[in-house]
């Protein structure tokens, strides 16, 4: 069912974990749909320095956190904003279809790690969208 | 190569090779078609023949009430359908229970959409019905009570014989889904008053795809399959010979020494669950502790997810299941779950683990030594977990 | 040993040890629950999408329009009431005809009591429908036509070409049984216009109790079987796994070189029916002589009845069917036979021989040694005949 | 599906042919239904000296026209009247179910031959209600 590649981000998950005192934390999803997902950032210069997760969710969405974690570590918080979930799924190198909203989380949970820093510094946080993962209502 | 622990028998189970070993000359050799008038379609329809009579013992029915199908869903289709289809002059009212499986729910509802009423009957947190709500429940309108004998997810066994002699009572047909039951529980149809019940081959190391439904003499039932005259005209189809065979010797050994069969698993069951409530803390225990399925374990542990918990198991060889299916698209847990009155985050972390005849000892004391691990590893990565 | 000349391949075949072989190892070892997430699970998993690619490829349809069945009775069943009951909104007529199988005319019966309007169209001497016949049948309320590919009794082929454009034109499903046509006949669902075709497994050296029902893209129809999400939830049931590598690799073998296969059996059809009709007085072919199935020869000796003919030949190793239906009980000869105007009597000497892979041409020799006398004998017994 | 002495009367039926200017002939059975059993008597003194028969018809309906036979050879016509369907299934070791209507074929047929020979002979036939075999029209 899965990719090899997302096996390994899934048995070996990259940055696992908090960062005591963030610069950014962002958290998504709903333990009642049975995903949730939190990372954290460290930045200096816009740039993110280290990133971490914690992920409550299926193989998929783990596999994400660890991707997502991967690909915006050393990037500027712009070109980290930029990362799709499609990016994601690439790196993953695929994701079937009903795993899709996985990567999804990934990505909600970057923009909210950073809007939160954003926030914490004073900035505008950036209006998103949120694309609606999958009906599960909010409580 | 990996070791390999099948924890999985209420999924399906290998077909045994004693049962294959009956089957297989009737792929090549004897493979008349058993409506043919020459002797190898005579040979088959004996063998046929043969085997209504092994699933007819093993239930204390008549041969004649034996129906081959092709599996549980359709016997549970047919059931239903059948029934609704065929007393729709007396009624339109059915009761079920809200733990029954899909086979049976999906069914409902279609009914329901043509018409016909359906009482969902509670169950408490042990996935048992209250015999006075089924009381209460039944109307003048009633047609046909479905009530599984055990539960596929939580092991939970009804109390049959209570729920066939009302239904006999009231004058109500009595169906019960008994495919996770056959061949771990003693069932007599006739001291139950039992009218219908459903049975699948590959819950009892027979092959898959093939099953049977039990219609008690004078039951007025529809046909679900229209065409040939097989099965009495009943059910159409060229008879899956092979099949048909295999689930009659399956059913024969599965119910040979059933209490055998039975008490071995217990131990190895109790065995297990207790070994998981010692080592692992925030994990509860769901269904009933004594009225369940030989083989059942199904626990949920706090804070982690059952795909992650499944995929990790695997990796290490270990085969079993989960009531969270966030994967499959749906995002509620297990209305099993949720129905004996789990909340969905608690749903998600469950895990069914079922035992069977290949199960060791060594088995459970592996699962015993992985499986706390495996928690562990998925609650450090939780956000929902504080040590 | 007895000689055994099996020749009834119509009614159903050996499944071929090369099916069998590839199918054993998912009985015992392969045999997880194709809806599992552990591997075991998910090797029988992507063996069956294998099997849907053989099929769709060798009907030229996308796999996703491939779903497996417990059989060809089965896959009728559903294409017919699927398609009724999801199209009811536009109308309830339905075209059909009278030399169907009963898989397709009971359901038809079936759904005329629960409100539908059936047409029956007739067929010519030699069992073709007509095109015009069938133009002029079609109504605003028509939904469906259901026209089978092959006859199983006469094994006349009809003209479904034509038959799927006037429906794509008309805006009417176009449905086909083409449970006897399948490995015989070449066939291509996108260039014929097909929207829904049966196949069923035991026909071309597959297992019995397992077929397949094409549903084209985008053709509305209801559930038959509802349950589990297997099938992407259209029909539910724990996958008959051996079953339906089976029929994949059935169907793979059949189609390989169906035109050289097609040849062979050709031949050796006509040298029987040409040595039949020389040897054997008072014999008429049934079916049209040419647009006739590869292996299908059905002749009616007059003055004779079909049980004592078939008995007879049993008795020297040779395997066949007849249209004769005294013995089932009810006493109306073959519905096919009458449909092709022949008289209740002569219908009653009916004898189909059907030709398959096992087919020689000593065994031809061997009916044409034999057979006569066999008629001869009878006929000496019958009270209609006189020398 | 038949017993061994079915088959053997069918594949080895007795008394099969015609009696010329026979005393008794009897017809029954309708080959639009499948089944047409001709009974041939020779009678001496009340007793059948010899019987045959002509059947076109299935396994059971030859068989019981063989055992018919064999039983009224030597009987009284009074004895053979008396003989049954239910003792040709008893002499054939038994029927299936639906070819229980052959074996009452052979009733018939001895009656009708019967009731031939009493008309010949200037006697009234005896009346017989005949049991509706199948409900097959008689054209
Ligand atoms: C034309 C036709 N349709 C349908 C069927 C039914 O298929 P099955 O017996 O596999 O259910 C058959 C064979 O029995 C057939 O010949
Ligand atoms: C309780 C119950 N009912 C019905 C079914 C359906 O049986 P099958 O998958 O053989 O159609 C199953 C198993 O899948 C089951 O566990
Ligand atoms: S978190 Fe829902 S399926 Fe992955
Ligand atoms: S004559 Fe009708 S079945 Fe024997």
């Amino acid at each position: 069912m899965y990719s090899d590649k997302v096996m390994d981000h899934f048995m070996n998950p990259r940055n696992v974990g908090e960062i005591e005192n963030a610069d950014g934390v962002g958290t998504v999803g709903n333990a009642k749909c049975g995903d949730i997902m939190k990372i954290y950032l460290k930045v200096e210069d816009d740039v993110i320095k280290d990133a971490k997760f914690k992920t409550f969710g299926c193989g998929a969405a783990v596999a994400s956190s660890s991707m997502a974690t991967e690909l915006i570590i050393g990037k500027t918080l712009d070109d980290a904003w930029n990362i799709s979930n499609k990016a994601v799924i690439e790196a993953l190198e695929g994701l079937p279809p009903v795993k899709v909203h996985c990567s999804v989380l990934a990505e909600d949970a970057i923009h909210e790690a950073i809007n939160d820093y954003r926030v914490k510094k004073g900035l505008e946080p950036i209006h998103v969208e949120h694309k609606d993962l999958h009906g599960c209502e909010e409580e | 190569m990996k070791r390999l622990v099948y924890m999985d028998h209420a999924a399906t189970t290998p077909t045994s090779t004693e049962v294959l070993n009956e089957m297989l000359p009737y792929f090549t050799e004897k493979f008349g078609n058993p409506s043919s008038v020459y002797s190898i379609g005579r040979e088959t329809k004996s063998a046929i023949e043969k085997a209504r009579e092994q699933v007819a013992k093993v239930l204390n029915a008549d041969t004649n009430e034996i129906f081959f199908t092709g599996g549980g869903s359709e016997a549970d289709n047919w059931a239903l359908k059948g029934v609704a289809m065929a007393n729709a002059g007396k009624g339109k009212h059915i009761i079920t229970t809200s733990i029954e499986h899909h086979a049976i729910l999906h069914v409902c509802e279609y009914l329901e959409k043509n018409g016909y009423k359906v009482t969902y009957l509670p169950v408490d947190k042990d996935g048992l019905i209250s015999i006075d709500e089924l009381k209460n429940a039944v109307t003048d309108e009633t047609i046909l009570v479905s009530v599984m004998f055990a539960n596929n997810e939580i092991g939970t066994i009804q109390n049959i014989a209570e729920i066939g002699k009302l239904c006999r009572e009231k004058k109500v047909y009595f169906h019960t889904d008994a495919v996770q039951a056959v061949g771990n529980v003693p069932i007599d149809v006739k001291e139950m008053n039992i009218d219908l019940l459903s049975l699948s081959a590959h819950k009892f190391y027979g092959p898959k795809g093939v099953g049977a439904l039990y219609i008690r003499k004078g039951v007025k039932i529809q046909q679900l399959i229209h065409g040939g005259g097989q099965e009495k005209s009943r059910r159409a189809g060229t008879e899956n010979v092979p099949g048909i065979i295999g689930l009659g010797k399956a059913i024969e050994i599965a119910c040979l020494d059933i209490q055998g069969h039975a008490e071995r698993l217990i131990k190895l069951r109790n065995k297990l669950i207790e070994g998981l409530i010692e080592k692992i803390p925030h994990t509860r225990l769901n269904g009933h502790f004594e009225k369940r399925l030989p083989g059942n374990v199904n626990v949920c542990f706090e804070f982690i997810e059952g795909e992650s918990l499944l995929l990790l198991l695997d990796e290490m060889g270990i085969c079993a299941s989960s009531g969270s299916a966030c994967s499959s698209g749906s995002l509620d847990p297990s209305h099993v779950l949720l129905a004996i009155g789990l909340s969905h985050e608690i749903a998600h972390g469950s895990l069914r683990l079922s035992l069977g005849e290949a199960t060791t000892d060594e088995d459970i004391d592996y699962i015993l030594d992985v499986l706390p691990k495996i928690v562990e590893r998925l609650r450090n990565m939780s956000p929902l977990y504080e040590e």
